[in-house]
């Protein structure tokens, strides 16, 4: 697979190590009353969908940066390749 | 009990007892092989620097007076003062490559950004080899899966890929020539990696 | 029809026109006991299972391709019980003393071949936890050896002993261990629970779920509808999109495994060898072909098929552990999505949702668990309780912190 | 043996002869020849033996299709298994054997299988050998593993080495046949980065095997021409031996090229090379594939595919036989008879079976309509043919026709289903073909030369055009349409013997009907139960007969029966090739030490610890084991001092402004009050609450941290960190970079840590314990001026430091320390005295924190902070993993010290039986302790904490061992610490 990097360019999926659905970005709050359920929902389940997935990749030898990549699971078309901090920042991510 | 750095001076009132040698693990490395030639650089000197959250703009500025260029583009070099060579890596780290030979590179280096960015030697994570000559690109070729055609790789351009399980950081130096950095603990792996290209390629 | 060599015999003398179907092509019936879904090995043997063991016969088992499509099809067909946790290996041991007697259940030769697993040991810290795990399963009465390099290279000349990056330092067997002809398996099943009244019904694909106030009542299919007391999912690399269609999110990802056959060879491998510094395990079928495979690809997918690093790290590992193989030739590559579940062992349980049960997350460990899964399964299905070698095999061991992680790897699929 | 069976012409070179021998037997052949036009030019028709029957089998085709005419190609370490003898490349020297016959090729004892051939139909295996069950593995397995299989190994290592490599370009034609000629002129013309890949010596594709004209000349010398213009741009790549075996993701193709196959000996040059090919678009131009008729006998030495028969005549000067007919059910056949005619080779007949009017003239040839072969004599060799309306033909070849199929495998690589065309009676190209590919020519149904020059041309345009370039607009080369039609005819029903239509793998007509009847019907399970199409050429003449036979049974359309999946590779590839380099010692990097030349001149043995190399112990003479070495070298460190080259260890420079707060959550401990110039011990947990990881960051200034990590963790601990900074906290200002290899570290524990210390790090600087405490670090100078960092840790228990220099010093910094060491007796000392040492002092290592266990189980509990943010917290606290009877780490002794721990064994209660459900946990770590004089170890077991005193057995079923040990704590050695903050 060639993931197309926002900064780099086409880059072999070689290069990079996978971790999982971009929902990982989404780290519940450690002092909400039901934080263990939602790091239960945060840590285990997952869309898994069988279409668009948006997921985390990290360009380990490359620029060490982290993407959220848009990618079909039926066909491996990528559609969109973001920065996750971009991304995380996005979804209100901060400190 | 921290006191500041005091390099070997000739005539310095205390002289130690023993003293440490320096042995880079490619030094001297100079193999020609058809028509590739792979040489190690000696003195290369290499430290990152990382951009602050927030203090970008002036870290920037602070690079350009300091090396007299301003920061490239991500996957881009450039040549500063004295051939101090910038290489941007990523939004927020670039290398800077420059000749020094004592192991005081990232001293030389914050103190000419003067605490507007944060640096860290890299001197001796890496080592490094030149490839030149006609062959470089088809030895190149067995190895590297960067597209480094002309038309996708010019010359300065500067990117990070793994070779032969090798995490590698190649630099287009010239018409026929690239500087390929690796880590230092696997000098040899990679030296073998890239020697045994221009043999099979010969 | 009872098969025998006497039945060959006397079908040969008469051209082998008097064989008949292994199984019907039934149509669906309006309503079931128990509709299993999935015709996969664990499907088919659950079916078997329930017919045979709980005499239960009003069963279909629909399948939305040819039976025996899934995974039971498209694996290296090892079968072991060489596990560490105790909510794993009495499960798995049940399933190897399955397999040992399958062939005479069903009456058919799924060629159970026993010639031994071995797994090599690289390291010392690789080494205490082979010796740990060796033990585990003498505790769960299955049989481990563990053997040195010496004692190897007696046996297995052929390894890299002398030029090896990560030499090898000793290995652990499973004699018991071996393959099995993974096609067969399904047929057998299928043969068997057809013979039962079971229905198989192919070409029938699920695409919903009837739920009425929280109870599950039967499936829409291609087919029609079909009401039933009890819905058994069994679609192990497809239950994330089968269990969306009942509302459920599982601790699962879809991620695919390559495996891969060379041309056929004279024999060269007594049995199953797996590489401990990289990925690679091997053995010969029966045809000759080396039957290899290594790591999944590592990203969630629903297309059977992968890519080139992992073919080309699969056989970096071969050339690294066997380079007498340099020169035979990978023949065919596959594809297999596997249910890659959180902590890398499966779930057979019932869901929050009555009626509606589910067995899945297998990861690429499934083909060896095709009798205790079905045998798990329909006794859950039959009794309304965990078998008593599979009660920690619960959706719910997540919240409650109770993982099932022979590898520690934690909760990232991929890693397992 | 001559070469009787010459014709004239060919693109051979006669001048140069190349001696061979087949089974021993001395032949030549010429330049230019495969192995297979060689011995059919010698007149050798048996070359082989089929899978399952043993039956005596001929060359079948030309190209790399063949199912038959497998052989061991060259001996000794080199031999090389299942080669197809027409792929072959002949060279001078060459050795041949032929395969899977046991006695002679001539008079193979298996062949006895044949006559069983009634009791061995699909599947029979299924059905029988069940009894007795021993049986299964004792006899009838062997047996059948002994019969099964084809060539064979030398089980010697392969001596040849392979490379790989990667390839960009903007467009690749796969195939360089006429279409492929045709779309790489037009996209090199229009200045695009070009590859032409072929899987023959020599390009052209069926160009060089026909008498057809391009441009009003030869094909040949068209293609001739063609490859030469190409050769000429900068911007074309001619890859030829090259087949490009699978349609990989986004563009991805795998090659392989094949070196020096074709030499007498690779001459230490990589024999083969597999690329990479990275395309922006693709145009595959495969061609097509003939395919036979199955009928009695049809798989005689002598019955060949009509293509190849002409083939070997136009391109090799060689005819397969003397005396040849045709049975064609297209024109296509037609042609074989006119070649051969026009070379002088006698054409008995051509038996059409369609009811239709001669193709063409074919001199001397009688065409026999409506007709059909339904048997054949000639065991060994073909003899005669015998038609359905019972006339006998005299022949001794006999080319047959079925008509061609398009080559579209690689259109199907990502899961695309080709599409059946009745007018063309084959499946071309569906839909769904792997994003960016396009197809030209015969592959994609595109039949005559003429079609496939134009489209080759018209999709690499359009091709180009999709890349945003302008097409040239030269006109595509011209040709004639030749006359293509052809009436479907799958087998002669009228035969009784046995039609085969899977040759390798024996699969006979009547087996397709035995799989229908059965219920094996959808192609899949036809593919499984019959073995059909899964010999070594995957089924690529027999398939298409098979499946129309199996639509026949079931009243199906072909579109609707469908195919088998077409997967990767198209033609197979040696693993040699896919393992390229990485083998033997190369199969991995190596990392070595900054000490490693010291270490390896002072008697170091080293261990593999991931890529690293490390010391394990350094042998004195004299000593008689690696035990007397380790109890040395604790014994000198605990007395003394010892030194040991602990850079491996994952160094992470850690800056910002916030970075004590990023270390606050990463870490499951306390991290925002460290003070500059202090260590302190971090745990990592992951966000299920395991621990991973653990080691020590040191503040070396207000915004700046070093963390260390454990060798085996290193790259991951940095990646996660990468994730928290990127994903979970973007808006800190932390920035990470790893400096492992930066810096040269050494512990120096003992005793006399200190003392040595203090004879190199430069005066000035005050090490005293005071000055600088347990957990202190700080910048200094060693050697006068030399920069250096200095942490006062320790992982032995003794008073210890780590000091860190530039890695480039780092081999100087080891004799240095030695040099000074001298007057306290220091050794160096290698991981497992530092293993035994951690035993002693009771620190959790990687057989500890395996990814299985909590800092609860730990005994760790406590350092995980509930007040603050941190990954892994939360999910900590779950209730099964707080049980009160979990497993906690513990020491253990064994009650009779002269016994030795074994480290995997699993603890029991005393009384209770060894089983599963009375597991108690395991012993991790094993060590002798020279300080104490006996085996110690650590292990978890149930509620390790509370059971100190008890006494559990220890079992170890796998060595038939048991011994008892008590429960003790994992602190052997100075359990208040007093040693290391002396």
């Amino acid at each position: 697979m060639i993931i197309n990097h926002p900064l780099l360019g086409p880059r072999d999926a070689a290069e990079f190590v996978y971790l999982g659905d971009a929902s990982l970005i989404d780290r519940p709050d450690w002092q909400a009353e039901d934080a263990a359920e939602a790091f239960y929902e945060y840590g285990y389940l997952r869309d898994n969908p069988a279409g668009q997935h948006q997921e985390l990749w990290y360009h380990e030898q490359g620029d060490r940066s982290w993407l959220v990549v848009t990618r079909d699971t039926l066909t491996h078309e990528i559609s969109k390749v973001e920065m996750a901090r971009d991304v995380a920042r996005s979804r209100g991510r901060s400190k | 009990m921290s006191r500041p750095i005091s390099l070997i001076r000739k005539g310095n009132v205390c002289v130690p007892d023993y003293t440490l040698t320096s042995a880079p693990p490619l030094a001297g490395t100079d193999i020609t092989i058809g028509g590739a030639r792979l040489t190690a650089p000696a003195d290369l000197a290499v430290v990152s620097i990382a951009l602050p959250l927030g203090g970008e703009a002036a870290a920037q500025k602070a690079i350009k007076t300091a090396f007299g260029t301003a920061l490239p583009e991500v996957g881009k070099s450039a040549i500063g003062k004295n051939g101090a060579r910038l290489v941007r890596l990523g939004r927020d780290q670039a290398f800077v490559l420059f000749i020094h030979a004592t192991p005081d590179a990232e001293a030389v280096v914050a103190a000419r950004l003067k605490g507007k960015a944060y640096t860290t030697d890299q001197t001796d994570v890496w080592c490094a080899l030149e490839i030149s000559g006609p062959d470089s690109r088809a030895a190149l070729e067995r190895i590297c899966p960067l597209d480094l055609h002309p038309q996708a790789f010019a010359v300065d351009d500067a990117a990070r890929t793994s070779m032969e399980h090798l995490g590698t950081l190649t630099i287009r130096t010239g018409e026929n020539a690239y500087l390929l950095m690796s880590a230092s603990s696997s000098a040899g792996s990679f030296l073998h990696a890239v020697e045994t290209s221009i043999k099979n390629i010969n | 029809m009872r098969y025998s060599a006497f039945k060959i015999f006397s079908q040969g003398l008469t051209g082998n026109k008097g064989w008949k179907p292994v199984w019907r092509e039934p149509d669906p019936k309006p309503e079931y006991d128990i509709v299993i879904v999935g015709a996969g090995g664990h499907g088919l043997s659950t079916a078997y299972y329930l017919a045979k063991e709980y005499g239960m016969r009003n069963i279909a088992v629909v399948e939305k391709g040819w039976l025996g499509s899934g995974n039971i099809g498209r694996n290296t067909t090892i079968i072991r019980s060489n596990y560490l946790l105790p909510g794993n290996e009495p499960f798995y041991e049940m399933s190897l003393k399955l397999w040992e007697g399958l062939e005479q259940d069903f009456n058919y030769n799924a060629m159970v071949s026993q010639r031994s697993i071995l797994n090599l040991v690289h390291s010392d810290a690789q080494r205490d936890a082979f010796i740990r795990r060796g033990n585990a399963m003498f505790l769960a009465g299955a049989d481990a050896e563990y053997a040195t390099a010496e004692q190897l290279r007696a046996e297995l000349p052929f390894l890299n002993y002398d030029n090896a990056r990560f030499p090898i330092k000793g290995g652990l067997f499973q004699r018991r261990g071996g393959t099995v002809r993974h096609d067969a398996v399904a047929w057998g099943y299928a043969r068997g629970a057809d013979e039962r009244g079971v229905d198989i019904i192919q070409n029938c694909e699920v695409t919903g779920f009837d739920i009425e106030n929280g109870k599950c009542r039967g499936v829409q299919t291609s087919r029609g509808a079909i009401r039933a007391k009890k819905v058994a999912v069994c679609v192990a690399g497809s239950s994330g999109r089968v269990m969306a269609m009942a509302g459920m999110r599982l601790p699962i990802e879809s991620h695919v495994l390559q495996a891969f056959v060379t041309e056929g060879l004279k024999p060269v491998l007594p049995g199953v060898i797996t590489f401990g510094a990289g990925h690679f395990y091997v053995s010969q079928s029966d045809k000759g072909g080396l039957v290899f495979g290594g790591d999944i690809d590592g990203y969630n997918t629903y297309a059977q098929r992968g890519n080139l690093p992992v073919v080309e790290d699969v056989a970096e590992g071969g050339m690294a552990i066997m380079p007498m193989i340099g020169r035979a030739r990978l023949l065919r590559s596959w594809g297999g999505i596997m249910d890659m579940s959180m902590d890398g062992s499966p779930f057979i349980d019932k869901t929050h949702i009555e009626g509606l049960f589910f067995n899945g997350g297998w990861c690429y460990g499934g083909f060896k668990a095709t009798p205790a899964s079905g045998f798990c399964y329909a006794h859950l299905l039959a009794k309304g309780e965990p078998h008593p070698v599979a009660t920690q095999m619960r959706l719910d061991r997540f919240k409650r912190g109770n993982l099932i992680d022979e590898k520690g790897q934690g909760n990232q699929p991929n890693l397992h | 043996m001559s070469q009787t069976n010459r014709i004239k012409g060919g693109l051979i070179d006669r001048n140069q002869v190349m001696n061979f021998t087949f089974n021993g037997k001395a032949m030549q052949g010429h330049a230019g020849d495969t192995l297979a036009s060689a011995l059919l030019a010698n007149g050798q028709r048996l070359v082989g033996r089929s899978f399952k029957y043993h039956r005596p089998r001929g060359i079948f085709t030309a190209g790399s299709e063949e199912p038959n005419a497998l052989v061991q190609l060259r001996s000794g370490a080199y031999q090389e298994p299942n080669t197809r003898a027409t792929v072959a490349e002949l060279f001078d020297g060459l050795t041949a054997t032929s395969q899977n016959h046991r006695g002679s090729l001539e008079f193979d004892l298996m062949a006895v299988t044949d006559l069983m051939a009634p009791f061995l139909s699909a599947g029979f295996y299924y059905k029988t050998f069940m009894w007795p069950r021993a049986f299964w593995e004792k006899l009838y397995e062997p047996m059948i593993r002994k019969s099964a299989g084809l060539g064979s190994l030398s089980m010697e290592e392969d001596p040849d080495s392979y490379d790989k490599g990667f390839v960009h370009c903007d467009l690749l034609v796969i195939g360089a046949g006429p279409s492929g000629l045709s779309a790489a002129l037009a996209a090199g013309r229009a200045g695009a980065r070009v590859v032409l890949a072929d899987e023959d010596f020599t390009p052209g594709g069926r160009l060089n095997a026909e008498t057809l004209e391009v441009d009003g000349t030869a094909g040949a010398d068209w293609a001739a021409q063609a490859i030469a213009e190409l050769a000429a741009m900068d911007n074309v790549r001619i890859m030829t031996r090259t087949t490009v075996y699978g349609a990989y993701d986004h563009g991805i193709y795998g090659a392989l090229e094949r070196c020096t196959d074709h030499l007498a000996s690779s001459g230490g040059k990589p024999r083969q090379i597999l690329w990479r090919i990275y395309s922006k678009r693709a145009v595959l131009a495969a061609g097509s594939t003939e395919r036979p008729i199955a009928f009695g006998n049809n798989d005689r030495p002598g019955v060949m595919l009509a293509g190849a028969v002409r083939t070997y005549a136009n391109r090799y000067g060689v005819t397969p036989g003397q005396q040849v007919a045709v049975f064609t059910n297209n024109d296509d056949g037609w042609r074989t008879a006119a070649d051969l005619a026009a070379n002088g080779v006698a054409i008995n007949a051509i038996i059409d079976t369609r009811d239709a009017p001669a193709v063409c003239d074919v001199p001397g040839a009688r065409h026999i309509r409506n007709a059909a072969v339904v048997d054949t004599v000639g065991r060994k060799g073909l003899k005669s043919v015998t038609l359905t309306d019972g006339q006998v033909i005299p022949v001794d070849c006999l080319a047959v026709s079925g008509g061609w199929s398009p080559n579209v495998h690689l259109t199907c690589h990502q899961r695309g289903r080709p599409t059946w065309r009745e007018d063309i009676c084959a499946f071309v190209p569906g839909a769904d073909l792997p994003p960016g590919m396009a197809v030209a020519g015969a592959a994609n149904g595109s039949m005559t030369l003429a079609a496939a020059l134009t489209e080759g041309r018209a999709v690499a345009n359009a091709q180009i055009k999709a890349l945003g370039m302008t097409p040239s607009r030269k006109a595509a080369p011209k040709a004639e349409d030749e006359p293509r039609d052809c009436a479907p005819f799958w087998h002669v029903g009228e035969s009784k013997n046995r039609a085969w239509l899977d040759l390798q793998n024996d699969v006979t007509v009547k087996d397709v009907k035995q799989s229908y009847r059965e219920g094996f019907r959808s192609v899949e399970h036809l593919k499984r139960y019959t073995t059909l199409g899964m010999a070594t050429d995957q089924g690529k003449t027999a398939n298409i007969p098979a499946l129309a036979i199996m639509a026949e049974c079931t009243g199906k359309t072909l579109q609707d029966t469908g195919t088998t999946i077409f997967r990767p590779p198209y033609t197979p590839v040696p693993l040699g090739a896919l393992g390229g380099r990485s083998r033997g010692k190369d199969f991995r990097p190596y990392r070595l030490t900054p000490s490693h030349k010291w270490a390896s001149e002072n008697g170091a043995t080293f261990v593999e610890v991931g890529n690293w190399l490390r010391a394990q112990w350094y042998a004195r003479p004299g000593e008689q084991g690696w035990r007397d070495s380790v109890d040395r070298e604790v014994e000198m460190t605990r007395n003394s001092v010892g030194i040991c080259d602990v850079t491996t260890l994952g160094k992470i420079d850690v800056q910002g402004k916030d970075a004590a707060e990023f270390l606050n959550k990463v870490y499951a401990n306390g991290f925002a009050k460290l003070a500059v110039g202090k260590v302190r011990y971090g745990l990592m947990l992951r966000e299920d609450g395991i621990c991973y990881d653990d080691g020590t960051t040191a503040r070396m200034g207000e915004n700046h941290y070093v963390m260390t990590t454990t060798t085996a963790n290193a790259v991951l601990v940095f990646r996660r960190m990468e994730f928290a900074r990127q994903c979970l906290w973007p808006d800190l200002d932390v920035h990470l970079i790893s400096t492992t290899d930066g810096w040269a570290q050494f512990a120096v524990a003992g005793p006399n840590a200190r003392n040595l210390l203090r004879k190199v790090i430069d005066a000035g600087h005050d090490i005293s314990n005071e000055a600088f405490p347990f957990m202190g670090c700080g910048e200094v100078t060693v050697c006068g001026g030399m920069p250096a960092r200095l942490f006062r840790i320790s992982f032995s228990g003794e008073l210890a430091y780590e000091i860190a220099v530039p890695a480039r010093y780092g081999n100087s910094m080891m004799q240095v320390l030695m040099e000074a060491g001298k007057e306290f007796d220091a050794v160096p000392y290698g991981t497992e005295a530092l293993g035994v040492m951690r035993i002693e002092k009771g620190h959790a290592a990687g057989n500890e924190l395996n990814g299985q266990t909590t800092a609860y189980n730990l005994g760790m509990g406590k350092m995980v902070s509930q007040t603050k943010e941190c990954i892994g917290n939360v999910l900590s606290q779950r209730p099964e993993m707080l049980l009160e009877d979990a497993i906690k780490l513990v020491g253990f002794r064994p009650v009779d010290r002269s016994q030795k721990l074994i480290a995997g064994s699993h603890f029991i209660t005393k009384g209770d039986e060894a089983t599963m459900a009375n597991d108690q946990g395991w012993m991790t770590s094993v060590a002798y302790s020279p300080s104490l004089g006996h085996s110690i170890g650590l292990g978890f077991i149930k509620s390790g904490d509370t059971r100190k005193g008890e006494v559990v057995r220890a079992v170890s079923p796998i060595h038939g061992t048991e011994i008892e040990v008590e429960i003790v704590s994992a602190h052997f050695i100075d359990p208040e610490g007093e040693r290391l903050r002396a």
